[in-house]
């Protein structure tokens, strides 16, 4: 099974040569050896899983070199593969393959594409470090690597001020689930000797119920350890409070959002968990902790997805809200359906965002849904796939079979799961509920706004400029709706839309969308084909009580009996998901096909609700209050008023002002007469000898 | 080891450079002061491959002894912890001629004979077996550094220069009382000696202090840093190269070789000092570093914080927290430094450190901004870059001290990745709409070497540390032994677990947690780390 | 009873006309002042038995060191009105200082023979077999011959200095060159010329 | 006590003051042409006067009944002395036929005054009695008070001859009287004498006596408070004289403050190193910060030598034989220090050639004359005591002594005044190099003035070298004097 | 009776008028010149008596070569003084201040 150094490595070596021969080896070279190399290690993560799958392939551990050893700190380069490892390895290598495919087409007149395309495999060679850690601290470095990757991608289209302010933030903010990773990772080095994560995992339960000092308290020792860690998770996974970052990292490009911040990287904090399930079960407290976050996020994330216009931010809430239904999955134990969900999630929101991608590729750059409308027609193939998605993602299925979308499967394992463990899931199965009303209104709400209806684009300033004409060629400004520049970067532009001039009956202003081509059609097709039947492919040895144990062979902590109480929950569990469901389906339909006034009304009417959720639940508010302006006050407080205000002031300047008045009050002594010489020295004598009197 | 002197040759070859550049024109001084540098970075590596890492080595190496001074002698040698600084300075050193190259145009002579005698007293410093060589290397490397800020620094040269200067002697000439002191009561000048000298506890604690006078200022360490900014802002590139990768390490050095092993109980003693002031210097200087608006300054804030995560590394009295110091000063040596050169190259082209004269580099300098960012990762602690190795095992360390130490010291991984990002946004980011800076052109061959080595320099040692710890090992190791009796009690003091506790929680048979090779749970000890 | 009387006199003297030396406003005055604050020292010596020593404070200080600053005074044609009277304005300072010296100088010399005396440590005790002048004399020229002759190097030092400081060729002053004179010879000075009658006399 | 012993035992200074006199004669009768020769053979006579010291039978001891100490301590101040006597020689006919303002030209005086000051700093060095202290002292401050109005009709130069004549006769006053108090309670003038009197117990009489000597010497080391004088006189005094008040004096005042110290007042230990510590403290630090904001070189360095008296003390303080050496190593590398430094400011020439002083007119002086700012630099580093310069080991030295006597906090608080000392200096330095330059100075320089900065340069760069030297040399110094 | 101490008082009191007259006066430098012929003759008073009162003749041979110095001295301080006079043209001790600092 040295495949897996061929799949880790193949994406650094393509992400080397493509980087750093960039500019020289050009274009077609670049795409074709990151694209090939991920191709083939697609292919080879396939038969890995195929392995573990079907077959009965063990879990092995590819040694490299050692890394860092001081004293009894040891950490080794090695690639682990086993289960759990494998189901990642094809959910990266699949969407990066399809990704890389996608940007061929979508980044075609980017004049900077070696470069993306090194960053993307920089990336996929990263996250796969981070699945194949057989240590905390490898884990930490692919962890690191895609948060590296991560803002390399954000702030790619550089020259726009708001990118490059997404990736710092983006990177800055993980920085803070980071800090509490560390500290999770030198808790376990403290505790257990050692980070490996097959021992640490093994020593876990030996541990349990002991007590650490912890800055200044004493703790349960596994729950400071598990929370140290979870806060980790939850700043990749951009669960509530560090969630921030995803909305504002659609600055990327659209495949980057697809890959990283739908498919792959945000689903690290899951994997975590999922990897560290034994050292998470050992504490009752940290579990509890990671289904209220779960949850909380779950339907957090869906509320502000209901009123978001920017087709990819709601696609991002989305996937915050289904990063929230993965993490309380593990958190209620069922850690088989959190995988379960995240491979499902990967297929399907990878698919949404390639669709939106196609879409916003269509509509010359705009992204607000407001200004779609009737595109069924023009982009066929698109919203077939964005339908199927859809789908997907709101669960459709019949309860009680085996038919349905790959997101009916997960999401009812899920909700099922967190029912039966009773206790926290209960609650958790309520908020999953309602978060998946929502999912289901909102997925519409998209598919309606942006498919259905009549044309609305007229109004879009993206729309005009690519009417008149205003050809500059520059991607970077795909976004910059004050910018002038703006990109004509597809096919349809080279004849003659410009000429035409717009009669505004419907409201199309003239322009008319073309569907993607080729080499974007064909990820979406892949991916639909996964979205609709991964579930039902994979449910089995995912989240099967019986199969599931012999599927992940130890991989993670795998609770049998959840699983089978989560399949004997009441039948008005399992059709719950269902009928929510269809109520979102409906109240989508009324509000965005039916009375297309509601929406208008509803905001007048309820406008400091519809305020709150629109600006995010004012959080990027809050925290620049509360985080990004007192730092740099205290930044300039210290540095003028500490800095040099104080330190200097009183110190080295106060000192060398001082010696300076001393200077000057001795050479006013030094008067040039010769009597006060005299009676310096009198005086000097005088006190000489008041001291031989005194002594 | 060999009979040859080759740290006495290591000392003679930038020495005669140095006179010899005193002495000639400018052009024959920039080959003489390159031809000596990269002589000694070839000897230095020539050091590093004879450097016996085995354990049986004996700790001190290429030893050299020559009464010739009188109270004190000309011992040399080396363990490995002076190995790798003096590897440190000798990479550093041609890559300072070669960014001089073009930009000292006046002085050139004097200029060259400087950087030579500076790498004279580097090696000096870190070579030194006796304390008064050693202190003599140490503080005369202020001449040299007076005169580079002074004479080719910036415009406000003359304040730094004399803030430089004095403010170091200031914290030096009490460690020379000290020094003294200690001579008289131990009777030996001897470093090794001395190391292994047990002080009476009581006057260790001055002792401490008056060291800790210098260091602290030479670290530098929050308060006494504000000489810093000013110094490497006002200094020239190739100073500033020196100032922080060099110079800034002896601080540390100097807390290795004499603060730790001679007095050990000061130390554990005054531990919550140094934690003290470094958490402060940690949060304080990074948000300074946030707010500034001149590149060097900023990047000079960077380091005082970076220091005090050293200094925190080295007061956890273990092996991580000890290596990890070590390594951060190695990784911070070669980062700050290429820092320092990625500014100074920008600064040749449009003279000015001011950041909003800066943006959109990345489009037209596409090379640098390639090195530059990656100088900015691994200043921000990346994985795979050098900082990080040294950083995560600094925090390992004195995480098992103190829980509360290591996360406030940990915030400066928050708080560096924001003003360096922030930093890189603001020069290489943004749109290029400033006609000077794009009429900037890219790296040119000459700034490619100097860059080039110190980016793979930076990829090796985060990628395979084991290079730079391996020689030093040994010899932490022997500190860690010596310092042992002083060690201050961590503040986790963990008890044992109760695992019956978790058979309670209902999972049998497929929960149990099988991991890499399902062995059944064999009795775990807690690890020796832990308590 | 005359010792005291003697003694008194002479110490009241000394002080007053030391006194009136320094707050003289002529320098002349001064002078005189300070000649017989010499004079009346030269006493009190004689009533300790130092008769030498008196005679030299006498003959040295009055006949040389006094008349030469008597001298100076008179040469340096000084404007004695021109010189500012009064006295600098932290004189009450200056004087406070001074007594609170004079009154610890006091204390400290009022200890003598409080500690035992010091008497093995004499160098050269006074004998009574030889006059005064004849006892110094011979430690002069015998223990302490190295020492005068060095006393003799410093009077060379204040000559050489006085000379090199104040001797000056002035112009036009014809001085006499005895080397010169010596080397004139009657040939060079005289001629011998026969003298015609009737003629003028040529010079 | 046998005469020719005796005689043997004083033969420098019997050299110095017959080839004085012999060359008096000469210039009497050859007049001010023969400066040249005079001066060159009076350095002769100076080196000779150093030679007779190595004779066997020098090195006698006490001889004359204890007047005289012909010992080990002597010679090597001797030797210091003659060097720095003789340096001052050498530069002096260039300086007084170009620079004086009067155009009065070298004079024959000027050497053998410097050789009649020798002979006093000679037996003051070896003084084994008040009484010959006394007259050696007066026999050095008379030819001092000449030389330092030398430039008699310059107005500063006699003005500097005034001050320093008042206050220097001042100051043997208070030595004098407190020679008398000592005399009168100890029973003797001699050092053993005064030395055995202490021994039992130390009576107020004896005290002042003390404190008024130390007071006297204090004025001759310029040492605060007795220091007012020093920075008038330097600046006043023709450059070569303050070359000289810098360097040989400061060796024989100092040397013999230490053997009064050591010999005569040893049992008294107590009572004079609190004296000292006050003194030296003061001396440090006033001499640092008065230097500060000074413009004129002389004067600067006038400031820095009372500074460097301070740190010299310190070893004194110490009052340990280590002590003792330590001074005696401090002044050898102080002499090279300072001879060296003047000789710097001697190059300090307009272009008309007269002397320059201001230090802004020193304003990039290392681009018109990098040989003259290097020289300048290294020993303005040195006197700053950064190392390696040897002007570290000086410092170096004391401090060591200072710490093994037990005085750590004195050799702290004295080590840190020294960074303010090492301002000003700085600002020379920063001067010279960083600044941009002035108007250049003449391009000669005497060739006696730049082999001896050369050499004193040198000497300071590999100084440490003649660490074991200087050590045994200083060493067997001390211990002669316990 | 007289003993030693009264001419100790003597002599230091005029000791002190020596040294006083140095420093308060402004008038004349010559007074200055004086003041330190007092401060000398309160010296040799010391020495005379103590060596009277200790029976040793060292005092007076000590006050015999201070009375030599103080000759030389006078001759020196008055060159000076002339010298001075030449280049300034007064001998007031305002006036003695052309450096300082």
């Amino acid at each position: 099974m040295s495949a897996i150094y061929f799949i880790v490595l193949l994406p650094l070596l393509a992400a080397l040569f493509a980087g750093l021969g960039n500019r020289i080896i050009g274009n077609t070279v670049a795409k074709t050896v990151t694209t090939g190399a991920l191709f083939i290690a697609c292919a080879l993560s396939w038969s890995i899983f195929l392995g573990f799958w079907l077959g009965d392939s063990e879990a092995i551990v590819a040694p490299a070199f050692t890394w860092i050893r001081s004293g009894t700190f040891d950490v080794a380069w090695a690639l682990r593969v086993d289960t759990l490892t494998a189901t990642m390895l094809i959910v990266i290598t699949s969407v990066s393959a399809l990704v890389h495919l996608y940007s061929w087409s979508y980044m075609a007149e980017d004049p900077d594409q070696p470069r993306f395309f090194a960053y993307l495999s920089l990336f996929t060679f990263a996250m796969l470090m981070l699945v194949t850690a057989n240590n905390l601290l490898q884990m930490f470095f692919g962890w690191e690597g895609v948060g590296l990757a991560s803002y390399l991608l954000i702030g790619f289209w550089f020259k726009k001020p708001s990118a490059s302010a997404a990736a710092i933030k983006a990177f800055v903010v993980n920085r803070v689930g980071d800090l509490g990773f560390m500290m999770g990772i030198f808790g376990v080095y403290l505790v257990f000797g050692t980070i490996s994560i097959p021992d640490i995992l093994e020593a876990a339960p030996s541990m349990a119920g002991s007590t650490i000092g912890f800055l200044g308290g004493r703790f349960d020792t596994m729950t400071v350890l598990c929370l140290l860690l979870f806060l980790g998770a939850m700043g990749k996974s951009a669960q509530l409070g560090l969630h921030t970052w995803l909305p504002d990292a659609m600055e990327g490009p659209t495949p980057v959002s697809a890959l990283i911040h739908a498919a792959t990287m945000v689903t690290a904090g899951v994997f975590m968990v999922c990897r560290l399930s034994p050292l998470f079960e050992t504490s009752e407290v940290a579990t509890s902790v990671v289904t209220i976050v779960g949850a909380a996020t779950c339907i957090f994330a869906a509320t502000i997805g209901t009123v978001q216009n920017d087709i990819k931010r709601v696609i991002a809430y989305s996937t915050c809200s289904q990063l929230g239904y993965m993490f309380f999955a593990a958190g209620v134990g069922a850690y088989g359906a959190a995988m379960f969900h995240l491979l499902t999630h990967a297929f399907f929101k990878a698919l949404l965002f390639l669709c939106a991608g196609s879409v916003i590729h269509a509509m010359h750059h705009e992204q607000d849904m407001r200004y779609y409308g009737g595109l069924r027609k023009s982009i066929p193939l698109t919203y077939w796939a964005m339908l199927l998605g859809t789908l997907a993602i709101t669960g459709v299925g019949i309860p009680g079979t085996s038919l349905g979308f790959a997101g009916f499967f997960s999401k009812d394992a899920i909700l099922e799961s967190a029912y039966a463990a009773g206790g926290h899931g209960t609650g958790a199965f309520f908020v999953g509920a309602l978060a998946a009303l929502l999912t289901s209104f909102y997925s519409w709400r998209l598919i309606f706004l942006t498919f259905f209806g009549r044309p609305r684009w007229a109004e879009s300033e993206h729309i005009q400029h690519a009417l008149h004409g205003d050809h500059h060629d520059h991607p970077a400004d795909e976004h910059d709706d004050h910018a002038h520049a703006h990109a004509d970067n597809h096919a349809h532009d080279a004849h003659g839309v410009t000429d035409a001039h717009f009669v505004d009956t419907t409201g199309s202003g003239g322009y008319h969308p073309h569907e993607s081509p080729l080499p974007m059609l064909v990820p979406l097709i892949v991916l639909t084909v996964g979205a609709v039947f991964g579930g039902l492919a994979f449910h089995h040895a995912f989240v099967g009580a019986e199969e599931g144990a012999g599927f992940w062979r130890g991989s993670l902590f795998f609770d049998a009996h959840l699983m089978h109480a989560a399949h004997e929950v009441p039948t008005w569990v399992k059709w719950t998901p269902f009928a929510v469901m269809l109520t979102g389906l409906v109240l989508a339909w009324l509000s965005y096909i039916k009375h297309t006034d509601w929406p208008a009304r509803f905001t007048a009417q309820w406008s400091v609700l519809y305020d709150f959720l629109l600006n995010k639940w004012y959080f990027d508010e809050l925290y620049n209050h509360l985080f990004v302006k007192p730092a740099f006050f205290l930044g300039r407080i210290f540095w003028k008023g500490g800095d040099q205000g104080t330190i200097d002031r009183f110190g080295p300047n106060g000192l060398a002002a001082l010696v300076v008045q001393g200077g000057k009050v001795t050479r006013r002594l030094q008067t040039g007469y010769l009597y006060s010489y005299a009676l310096v020295m009198l005086i000097g004598l005088a006190a000489a000898t008041t001291w031989a009197i005194a002594r | 080891m060999t009979g040859f002197p080759i740290l006495s040759l290591m000392l003679a070859v930038p020495m005669a450079g140095a006179i010899a550049c005193l002495f000639s024109g400018a052009n024959t001084a920039r080959w003489i002061a390159l031809a000596a540098t990269l002589a000694n970075l070839v000897l230095g590596i020539v050091l590093w491959t004879q450097f016996d890492q085995s354990t049986s080595a004996p700790q001190w190496q290429f030893t050299e002894y020559a009464p010739i001074f009188g109270r004190f002698a000309w011992a040399l040698g080396i363990d490995g912890i002076a190995l790798m600084l003096i590897v440190l300075t000798v990479f550093l050193m041609p890559i300072c001629i070669g960014a001089s190259w073009e930009a000292i145009e006046k002085r050139v002579g004097e200029y060259m004979a400087a950087f030579l005698f500076m790498e004279v007293l580097m090696i000096g410093v870190f070579t030194a077996q006796d304390i008064f060589l050693f202190y003599i290397m140490f503080e005369a490397g202020l001449i040299p550094m007076y005169l580079i800020i002074g004479i080719w620094g910036g415009v406000d040269r003359i304040y730094a220069s004399y803030k430089f200067f004095l403010y170091t002697l200031f914290g030096s000439v009490l460690m020379l009382i000290a020094m003294l002191w200690m001579v008289h009561e131990a009777g030996s000048t001897s470093i090794p000696v001395l190391m292994n000298y047990d002080f009476d506890p009581h006057a260790q604690t001055w002792l401490f202090l008056a060291f800790f006078a210098s260091f602290a200022v030479k670290m530098p360490m929050w308060p006494v840093h504000t000489w810093l900014p000013d110094a490497h802002v006002q200094a020239p590139t190739a100073g500033s190269v020196i100032l922080a990768g060099v110079l800034l390490k002896m601080g540390g050095y100097g807390f290795i070789r004499f603060s730790l092993p001679m007095f050990p109980e000061a130390s554990a003693q005054l531990a919550w000092l140094v934690f003290g002031l470094s958490m402060v210097a940690v949060v304080y200087t990074s948000l300074i570093a946030l707010v500034q608006s001149d590149m060097k300054k900023l990047i000079a804030y960077s380091s005082v914080a970076h220091m005090a995560i050293v200094m925190v590394g080295l007061f956890a009295f273990n092996q991580q927290g000890l290596e990890g110091a070590m390594m951060v000063m190695l990784g911070h040596g070669l980062v700050a430094a290429a820092l320092f050169l990625c500014v100074g190259i920008i600064y040749d082209r449009l003279h000015t450190r001011e950041i909003a004269r800066y943006g959109g580099l990345a489009e037209n300098m596409p090379k640098y901004a390639l090195f530059f960012l990656l100088f900015t990762m691994a200043s921000v602690g990346l994985p795979g870059t050098s900082n990080f190795v040294g950083e995560l095992l600094a925090l390992m360390g004195v995480y098992q001290v103190s829980s509360l130490v290591a996360i406030v010291s940990t915030t400066g991984i928050i708080l560096g990745a924001a003003y360096m990002l922030y930093l890189y946004r603001r020069v290489a980011y943004g749109p290029l709409d400033k006609e000077d800076v794009a009429a900037m052109p890219d790296l040119s061959a000459r700034e490619i070497l100097l860059v080039a080595p110190i980016a793979a320099a930076v990829l090796w040692m985060g990628v395979y540390p084991e290079s730079f710890i391996a020689p030093m090992r040994a010899d932490v190791a022997s500190l860690v032994a010596r310092i042992d009796r002083a060690k201050p009690e961590g503040d986790a003091r963990l008890t044992a677990g109760k695992p019956v506790a978790k058979a309670a929680h209902g999972h049998d048979g497929h929960g149990a947690p099988a991991g890499h090779g399902a062995e059944p749970a064999a009795e775990h000890a807690v690890p020796g780390e832990a308590h | 009873m005359i010792h005291v009387l003697a003694f008194y006199l002479f110490a009241a003297f000394v002080v007053a006309s030391g006194a009136l030396t320094i707050f003289a406003r002529n320098p002349v005055h001064s002078v005189l002042w300070l000649i017989l604050a010499f004079f009346n020292a030269a006493g009190l010596m004689l009533m300790l038995g130092a008769e030498f020593i008196a005679m030299l404070l006498v003959i040295v200080y009055v006949g040389a060191v006094a008349v030469l600053f008597l001298f100076v005074v008179m040469m340096l044609d000084i404007d004695f009105a021109e010189l500012r009277a009064g006295f600098v304005e932290y004189l009450p300072f200056g004087v406070l200082i001074g007594l609170i010296l004079l009154a610890e100088i006091v204390f400290g010399a009022a200890a003598w023979k409080a500690g035992p005396l010091q008497l093995a440590n004499r160098a050269a005790p006074i004998g009574h077999e030889a006059p005064n002048i004849e006892q110094i004399g011979t430690l002069l020229y015998t223990r302490y011959i190295f020492l005068f002759e060095a006393a003799g190097l410093v009077l060379l030092v204040a000559l050489i200095g006085a000379i090199v400081l104040t001797h000056r060729t002035r112009g036009g002053v014809r001085g006499q060159n005895i080397d010169k004179q010596n080397r004139r010879r009657p040939q060079d000075a005289v001629r011998n010329i026969n003298q015609p009658t009737g003629q003028g006399v040529e010079l | 006590m046998t005469e020719s012993f005796s005689m043997l035992a004083i033969l420098p200074e019997l050299v110095l003051i017959g080839s004085a006199l012999a060359l008096l004669m000469g210039a009497a009768y050859v007049g001010d042409r023969a400066t040249m020769a005079i001066s060159w053979l009076s350095v002769v006579a100076l080196a000779a006067a150093g030679a007779s010291l190595a004779c066997p039978g020098v090195l006698a001891g006490s001889v004359m009944g204890g007047l005289f100490r012909a010992d080990a301590f002597g010679a090597y101040a001797k030797v210091l002395i003659f060097v720095a006597a003789a340096a001052s020689i050498l530069i002096a006919p260039r300086f007084f036929n170009r620079g004086g303002q009067n155009g009065l030209g070298a004079r024959a005086e000027y050497p053998i005054l410097i050789l009649l000051a020798c002979v006093g700093m000679s037996i003051m060095v070896s003084a084994g009695d008040f009484l010959t202290l006394y007259v050696g002292l007066e026999l050095n401050s008379l030819a001092a008070y000449v030389l330092a109005s030398f430039m008699r009709q310059d107005e500063r130069s006699a003005e500097a001859g005034l001050k320093y004549f008042v206050l220097g006769a001042l100051a043997s006053g208070i030595l004098l009287y407190g020679i008398s108090l000592l005399y009168g309670f100890a029973g003797s003038t001699g050092f053993d004498g005064v030395s055995a009197a202490v021994a039992d117990g130390l009576d107020k009489g004896e005290l002042f006596g003390l404190v008024f000597v130390l007071a006297g010497l204090s004025f001759k080391m310029s040492a605060v408070p007795f220091h007012m004088w020093t920075p008038d006189v330097y600046e006043g005094a023709p450059t070569p004289v303050t070359a000289f008040f810098a360097s040989a004096p400061k060796v024989a005042a100092l040397g013999l403050t230490v053997r009064v110290a050591i010999e005569a007042l040893g049992p008294a230990g107590l009572a004079w190193q609190q004296v000292i510590i006050f003194i030296a403290l003061a001396s440090i630090l006033l001499g640092a910060v008065a230097a500060i904001g000074q413009t004129n070189i002389k004067r600067l360095l006038a400031y820095s030598s009372i500074n460097n008296v301070g740190f010299a003390l310190i070893g004194l303080a110490a009052g340990t034989q280590e002590g003792v050496a330590a001074v005696l190593s401090y002044l050898a590398i102080y002499i090279v220090m300072t001879v060296g430094t003047f000789m710097c400011v001697l190059q300090m020439r307009d272009q008309a050639g007269n002397p320059v002083e201001s230090i802004a007119s020193l304003s990039g002086l290392s681009q018109t004359r990098p040989g003259l700012a290097a020289a300048f630099a290294i020993f303005m580093f040195s006197l700053a005591g950064i190392p390696p310069l040897f002007g570290f080991w000086a410092k170096f030295l004391v401090f060591d002594a200072a710490v093994a006597a037990g005085f750590t906090a004195l050799a702290a608080i004295g080590i840190a005044a020294s960074v303010i000392g090492a301002f000003y200096y700085l600002k020379i330095i920063k001067t010279i190099y960083f600044d941009q330059p002035a108007e250049a100075y003449e391009a000669r320089s005497g060739r006696v003035e730049y082999a001896l900065m050369s050499v004193t340069a040198a000497i300071i760069v590999v100084g440490y070298f003649f660490n074991p030297l200087l050590d045994r040399a200083s060493a067997a110094a001390a211990a002669s004097l316990f | 009776m007289i003993g030693l101490v009264h001419y100790l008082i003597v002599s230091a009191t005029l000791f002190m008028l020596g040294v006083l007259g140095i420093f308060i006066n402004r008038k004349n430098i010559i007074i200055i010149l004086m003041s330190i012929e007092l401060i000398l003759l309160s010296v040799n008073i010391n020495l005379v008596a103590f060596s009277a009162f200790l029976g040793d003749l060292v005092g007076q041979v000590f006050s015999m070569f201070v009375l030599t110095v103080a000759a030389g001295e006078a001759a020196i301080g008055l060159a000076i003084l002339v010298i001075y006079f030449r280049a300034r043209g007064t001998i007031a001790v305002d006036d003695v201040n052309r450096m300082k600092g």
